[in-house]
């Protein structure tokens, strides 16, 4: 086991770790936030997504060590105060989810790239979320609720 | 996945069929074998650690002699588990002189089992032909050393 | 309208107020569905749980000779192991579809003595990590004596195949002649007789991104299971799981809350669902099993791959269709499981759009070595539509037909709708041509040629392809009994219970299994309309739950039919609250509840709005105060339980003949694509999309759902295969070589609808989740199209990769093989 | 996705890393981690060791060399790739090739080191070296060395970087002009085939990748046929379409480099 410490969504973490652990079990079984998830084994689906300071990462191609003294933000993060941050009203406006299962990995490529990148074309969009797949929306309505929300 | 070739080794015929017959000898000719046990005449059974770049991939092979007629032709099957997966390899050789030296004529019918997963088919098919080719160039290199004694 | 035989079917439709029916509320899933507060089966934590891994076979035929755990149980934070030979002592095998030799085959939750596909689990392990039980499992020693391998349908019907399942003695599960019409006197009437050798339509499936899975906690007081999971058909998994688990249906008590796609691979769940209830029950403690994407890909249901041979058509010198004639092959893989169904299921659709009247098709269904197959959305019958479409393609191909003209020369017209197809099924309303023809102006189809030119001075050869399909929604299972006679199934069901809760709260349970297509917001929009509210007024409890009572044998979120029959649920258990709600208001204010008008929360006089009881009082009274009321009114309950029940018959076994399903939505796809000269690859440079579904009661729902379909389309027409060697590995076991579409592989899609309300059901809606496929089609056509300069290769397969299109364009007499024309 | 039990160590320079690497025969330096963890998701190989390379900032830099080509540290990722004014200036093909390899997601992770490194014939940066010309400076036990390109990579997972040693960084010879061409699973996905190019004084080099375990260097689109004897055959490409493709993608990445 290895001790690890860093900030997820703006707070403080200290646990211990097996070192085979990924950080995506680590957020779901052990830190109990659940909105991250799994959708595939090899690093192909992106509905892992979270940030690791600052970096669009897929934390199940992250051992959970590998965060030690990282900030990590995952989709529970994005909304301040239960508040849906405006690309998250703009994916309810636009029906950017169906099941909602690829959506938070979805979120935060679609946040990694506005933060880097305010205003993309559609061809920029849709480079940005490539690592994210989605099985329900053909990302029709993704693109244009991240063209929305970057209008905003 | 079938695999054949030629290759001439400098040895008389028979040299070559005593390693090509010892299993004691053909454990040195596989990459990175860690145990080798003899059963009996026909079975042996070793533990390999395959060394790729990024960590080794380790199996567990018995071979069994299925067909011999001295000193021309030989028939050997593999059976590996590990990795999730199970490689299964029927190899037959054939002898020929060829003058001083010895041709020697082989066929390879390999079969991967099972989830081979990330890895793919993409690269377990390069990996095959690298490690034939490995035991090719150790299998010359035995001929030599039982050439010179 | 053409004569039916059928008793009309329509539905009375009152004028109805404009209100939240038809237009794109917010969906109330959203809020949480992306504020990562949703709530999945694997989110699901109980103390001292076990994780379940399975044991899969490598081999995809071979006898199980013997299998040794104690290494596994050894193995510190190893709670135990399950096993075939315990699964078999414990359960009976699972009740079969189907009539011999299909009905013999024996069908457990683990593999007994024998393995039969690559992934089959043989064994599970549960431990106290996700880690440790993968250890575990890797310590599990299976002897196996591998067996010759059957992976090509053709082959496993061969003689001196080797047979799957020796008690069926053969690899038949079913086989059956269709013949409606007079196909023969069709043929000699034909002035052209096409013949088409073999067409292919391929194995893939929707891969949901939530892998399935279950928590199970068993109870050993009353000897109950709860599975919080992820199946969509509880009602009909209860049935075939607890007469093998020898227990009462109620002893199963499935939980569903959010779903992470469906698409049908989430129906034929139940031998891992046993699996997993034995080991809760052994080990008494909760457990927990969630697929990974490789096990879902090698041994999750995959889509019915099959094959046609012998395909006859025959063709009027005008380019009037007047029947054809087929052999079908249907590959179910090693077991059947929901299967014969699709052997039945594709006549929904057996003229596809048109209007030939003779069709013939010789179906026989056949195990292979491959992974069972399941529903898969547009489960059997986009795999007929899609040999209508090539065959309506074929035709004017070789003989030279405009693609559009001669679809729209043999489309059943509107004005014939509804519309009795040779088999006895009704099309209840649409209109094709329209639907066409705007899809084909959605694309600038008047300018393609400069297009084509444009694309051809840049190296590239332009392709436009028409995919026109119908999605059958809301089944009569009395179709089950053209492949089974003594099946008991017929007719449809769906439940909802909506409720006025004692402090005002209104509060619907639904018996549906939603899974991302919105029910809790389409709902809410049902009933604010009847109550008089607004849709944020409306609780609709998200999922399912089989102790809500609120569910029927074919409950389930499945078939394109929630818009039909949950909404029908709904309408109809709101409308019986209403009915008690100034039943209630009445006997208050001493009036007859005609004229109590709900608006705005409250039950008021009509002729007098000031007199008004808020729903909140109403809940009050019921619930706490009822001594107020007069007697003839203390019946309510303010929890009213509505079935709809679609107006079925039962079909004519004899003939193969009667309705099967209640609407037809239509899609028709135009795809423009480019292939590269140099390699085959190919772009999708343009696309358009029309849809009909009736009424739409939530626009943009509807719209995601035509997004849904097409791109799932894409995937099978391009890159999503289930590919396996001869010896039966999966060769796409994961999304490196099972490549999904992501964002830059689909283009923009123009999206365009009409509405040709179904005057069958409650609100002129009709179901249409699925699509019917007509991406794929549209590809293939686009691709045929686009070589046509290249030798004029057929395309045969419904998937097209690369090398596929490059073999068609350079060794174009290969394919050209497989088709002749007889004219007279 | 369960990785198997492993160490875990974290050196804070290179010299903690190779002693870290020399302590256990099992160990495996981890770059990015975009391969290596998911073969050890897959339980492919298993590694006893994984000695993280994040903390040592030197393996990240990029800068021009003296004669005007490049020096990258092993640890530098695609994005940086992307994002460096030297690489735009000097190789500006790298900064394309690297935007095509997956995602954002592992370009924010996955490093030059660790693309070569794990010599995966599909990868895109193994026939880009070869053609260039790059140099890979390896540290070990031993010290310092270099070797070729040419000689680096020995075989699928397979290169010249021995058990303890560590590719630090690479060098890239100022520039010819050059081109990448590839066919790939959908839109920048898997290459299917692929191939650089480097004109040079008139001399062309091109290098294939996907038709062998290692690169396969030709000077002649003309030659692929017959220099891909092996090319492998998948779900994705029979061994002839393979190498049809090369021979395009041979021709495609000349003609941008000419």
């Amino acid at each position: 086991m290895i001790t690890v410490r860093f900030e997820l969504n703006g707070e403080a973490v200290e646990r211990e770790v097996d070192p085979r652990r990924l950080l995506v079990h680590f957020i779901r079984d052990d830190l109990d936030l659940t909105g991250t998830h799994v959708g595939c084994d090899t690093g192909n689906c992106g509905a892992c997504t979270v940030l690791v300071d600052g970096e669009a990462v897929k934390s199940c191609m992250l051992l959970a060590v590998q965060a030690d003294g990282t900030r990590v933000e995952t989709v529970e993060g994005l909304a301040a105060n239960g508040e849906s941050s405006p690309l998250q009203q703009a994916f309810s406006a636009a029906h950017a989810l169906q099941c909602g299962y690829c959506t938070p990995g979805m979120l935060m490529s679609a946040t990694y790239l506005l933060r880097n990148n305010p205003e993309p074309t559609e061809r920029e969009i849709r480079k940005g979320i490539q690592g994210n797949i989605c099985r329900c929306t053909g990302y029709v309505n993704i693109v244009e609720a991240i063209q929305e929300a970057a209008r905003k | 996945m079938k695999l054949e070739g030629t290759r001439t080794l400098g040895a008389p015929r028979a040299t070559v069929w005593e390693v090509l017959n010892s299993p004691q000898q053909m454990a040195e000719l596989m990459p990175g074998v860690e145990s080798f046990d003899v059963k009996d005449d026909r079975h042996w059974q070793a533990h390999v650690k395959i060394p790729l770049g990024l960590g080794a991939m380790r199996m567990s092979m018995e071979f069994e002699k299925l067909e011999e007629r001295e000193p021309e032709f030989a028939k050997l099957q593999a059976k590996g588990t590990g990795v999730g997966a199970l490689l299964s390899m029927e190899t037959s050789f054939h002898l020929s002189e060829a003058g001083e030296a010895t041709e020697m004529r082989w066929e390879a019918d390999v079969r991967i089992a099972g989830p081979v997963g990330s890895m793919g088919q993409r690269v377990l098919q390069p990996i095959v032909n690298q490690q034939v080719q490995n035991v090719l160039a150790a299998l010359d290199a035995q001929v030599q050393q039982a050439v010179r004694g | 309208m053409t004569q039916t035989t059928m008793e009309p079917l329509v539905v009375e439709r009152e004028q109805t107020k404009p209100g939240f029916v038809g237009q794109s509320i917010p969906r109330k899933e959203d809020r949480r569905l992306t504020q990562g507060q949703g709530v999945f089966f694997d989110d699901l934590k109980r103390q001292g749980m076990g994780f379940i891994h399975f044991v899969r076979s490598p081999y995809a035929h071979a006898k199980i000779r013997s299998i040794d755990v104690s290494k596994a149980l050894a193995l510190e934070g190893v709670y135990g192991t399950l096993t075939g030979d315990e699964v078999a002592i414990q359960t009976d095998p699972f009740f079969e579809l189907s009539t011999p030799p299909g009905s013999e085959i024996k069908d457990y939750a683990l593999a007994v003595g024998k393995v039969r596909f690559q992934g089959e689990p043989v064994a599970a392990v549960a431990a106290a990590t996700r880690e440790l039980a993968r250890d575990a499992a890797e310590l599990v020693e299976v002897d196996y004596e591998p067996l010759e391998t059957v992976v090509e349908p053709d082959a496993a019907l061969a003689e001196g195949a080797p047979i799957l399942h020796d008690d069926a003695g053969s690899n038949v599960v079913w086989s059956g002649v269709f013949d409606w019409g007079d196909w023969e006197a069709a043929k000699a009437e034909a002035d052209h007789v096409l013949t088409i050798d073999y067409l292919h339509f391929d194995r893939f499936s929707s891969t949901p991104l939530e892998m399935s899975g279950c928590l199970v906690e068993y109870e050993r007081a009353t000897g109950q299971w709860t599975l919080y999971c992820n199946l969509q058909m509880p009602g009909v998994g209860a049935i075939w799981m607890a007469p093998a688990m020898r227990v009462g249906i109620d002893k199963l008590r499935f939980v569903t809350h959010d779903i992470g796609g469906g698409f049908g691979n989430k129906i034929c769940l139940h031998p891992y669902f046993v699996a997993c209830c034995l080991l809760a029950r052994k080990l008494n403690r909760p457990v927990q099993w969630t697929e990974w994407r490789t096990d879902q890909h090698m041994a999750n249901s995959h889509g019915n791959e099959r094959v046609f041979r012998e395909v006859e058509v025959a063709v009027k010198a005008d380019g009037t269709l007047l029947g054809f004639s087929c052999k079908a092959i249907d590959d179910c893989g090693a077991f059947p499981r929901y299967e014969p169904l699709g052997a039945i299921i594709w006549s929904q659709v057996t003229p596809g759009l048109y209007r030939w009247r003779n069709i013939r098709v010789d179906f026989t269904q056949v195990c292979t070595n491959k992974s069972p197959v399941g529903p898969n959305r547009g489960y059997s019958r986009l795999q007929h539509l899609w040999l209508t479409e090539r065959i309506i393609d074929l035709v004017a191909h070789e003989l030279g037909f405009d693609p559009v003209e001669i679809r729209k020369r043999n489309y059943v017209k509107s004005d014939e709708m509804p519309y009795e197809t040779p088999n006895g099924c009704v099309y209840d309303s649409g209109d094709y041509a329209r639907c066409l023809d705007q899809a084909l102006e959605l694309v600038g189809y008047d300018k393609i040629e400069e297009r084509r030119r444009d694309a051809e001075a840049r190296g590239k050869l332009l392709g436009v392809g028409i995919g026109s399909t119908l999605d059958s929604g809301t089944n009569n299972f009395g179709q089950s009994t053209l492949i089974n006679p003594e099946l008991q199934f017929s007719g449809n069901n769906e439940v909802a219970t909506v409720k006025l809760d004692i402090f005002g709260e209104i509060v619907v349970t639904l018996g549906t299994v939603p899974q991302g297509q919105g029910h809790e917001t389409t709902a809410s929009q049902v009933v604010a309309d009847i109550l008089g509210v607004t849709p944020e007024d409306v609780h609709v409890r998200p999922g399912h739950d089989s102790f809500w009572n609120s569910h029927a044998g074919f409950s389930g979120t499945y078939a394109s039919q929630f818009a039909v029959t949950g909404l029908g649920a709904v309408k109809g258990a709101t409308e019986n609250l209403a009915w008690e709600i100034k039943r209630v208001a009445a006997g208050v204010f001493g009036a007859a509840p005609e004229d109590i008008e709900l608006e705005g929360g409250q039950a008021r006089l009509a002729a007098n709005p000031e007199a008004a009881i808020p729903f909140m009082g109403i809940g009050a009274i019921v619930n706490a105060n009822n001594a107020i009321l007069p007697l003839d009114v203390r019946d309510v309950t303010l929890n009213c339980r509505y079935v709809y029940v679609p107006p079925f018959q039962l079909p004519d076994k004899e003939r193969k003949f009667g309705n099967l399903t209640l609407t037809y939505a239509t899609q028709i796809h135009v795809c423009v694509l480019e292939v590269d000269r140099e390699t085959g690859a190919y772009e999708l440079v343009d696309w358009a999309v029309v849809d009909d579904c009736g009424t739409r009661i939530h626009p943009q729902i509807v719209e995601g759902q035509v997004h849904g379909a097409w791109a799932h389309g894409v995937g099978a027409a391009t890159s999503e295969t289930f590919a396996y060697d001869e010896d039966g590995n999966l060769l796409t076991a994961n999304f490196y070589d099972y490549h999904v579409p992501h964002a830059l592989d689909l283009p923009p899609v123009k999206s365009g609808w009409i509405e040709s309300p179904s005057p069958f059901t409650p609100f002129g809606s009709k179901g249409m989740g699925e699509g019917g496929g007509g991406a794929i089609h549209a590809v293939c056509a686009a691709i045929q199209d686009a070589l046509r300069p290249a030798g004029k290769p057929v395309v045969y397969d419904s998937h097209n990769p690369y090398h596929r299109v490059w073999e068609l364009m350079t060794r174009p007499e290969e394919s050209r093989k497989l088709i002749s024309v007889e004219s007279r | 996705m369960l990785l198997r039990e492993v160490q875990y160590a974290r050196p804070g320079s290179v010299e903690e890393a190779l002693q870290a690497l020399a302590a256990h025969e099992g160990a495996r330096a981890l770059a990015g981690g975009q391969t290596l963890l998911n073969v050890m998701k897959a339980r492919a190989a298993s590694p006893d060791v994984l000695v993280d390379l994040r903390d040592l900032e030197e393996l990240r830099g990029v800068a021009r060399t003296q004669d005007g080509g490049l020096r990258i540290g092993a640890m530098a990722t695609y994005a940086q790739l992307m994002r460096e004014p030297a690489v735009g200036e000097a190789r500006p093909i790298l900064a394309e090739v690297v935007a095509q390899i997956a995602d954002v997601q592992v370009r924010n992770r996955g490093t030059i080191g660790g693309n070569v490194c794990s010599s995966d014939p599909t990868n895109h940066l193994p026939p880009l070296a070869v053609a260039q010309r790059w140099t890979m400076h390896a540290a070990g036990p031993a010290g310092e060395r270099d070797v070729a390109a040419d000689e680096f990579f020995l075989g699928v997972y397979f290169t010249a970087i021995g058990p303890g040693e560590l590719l630090t960084a690479i060098t890239i010879p100022p520039g010819g002009s050059d081109g990448f061409a590839s066919v790939t699973l959908g839109v920048d996905g898997t290459c299917i085939a692929n191939a650089a190019a480097q004109v040079r004084d008139g001399q062309a080099r091109i290098a294939l990748g996907c038709v062998g375990a290692v690169p396969v260097v030709v000077s002649s689109p003309d030659e692929v046929r017959a220099a891909a004897p092996d090319a492998p055959a998948d779900v994705h490409a029979s061994a002839d379409y393979r190498r049809h493709l090369a021979e395009v993608c041979a021709r495609r990445a000349l003609e941008q480099a000419s």
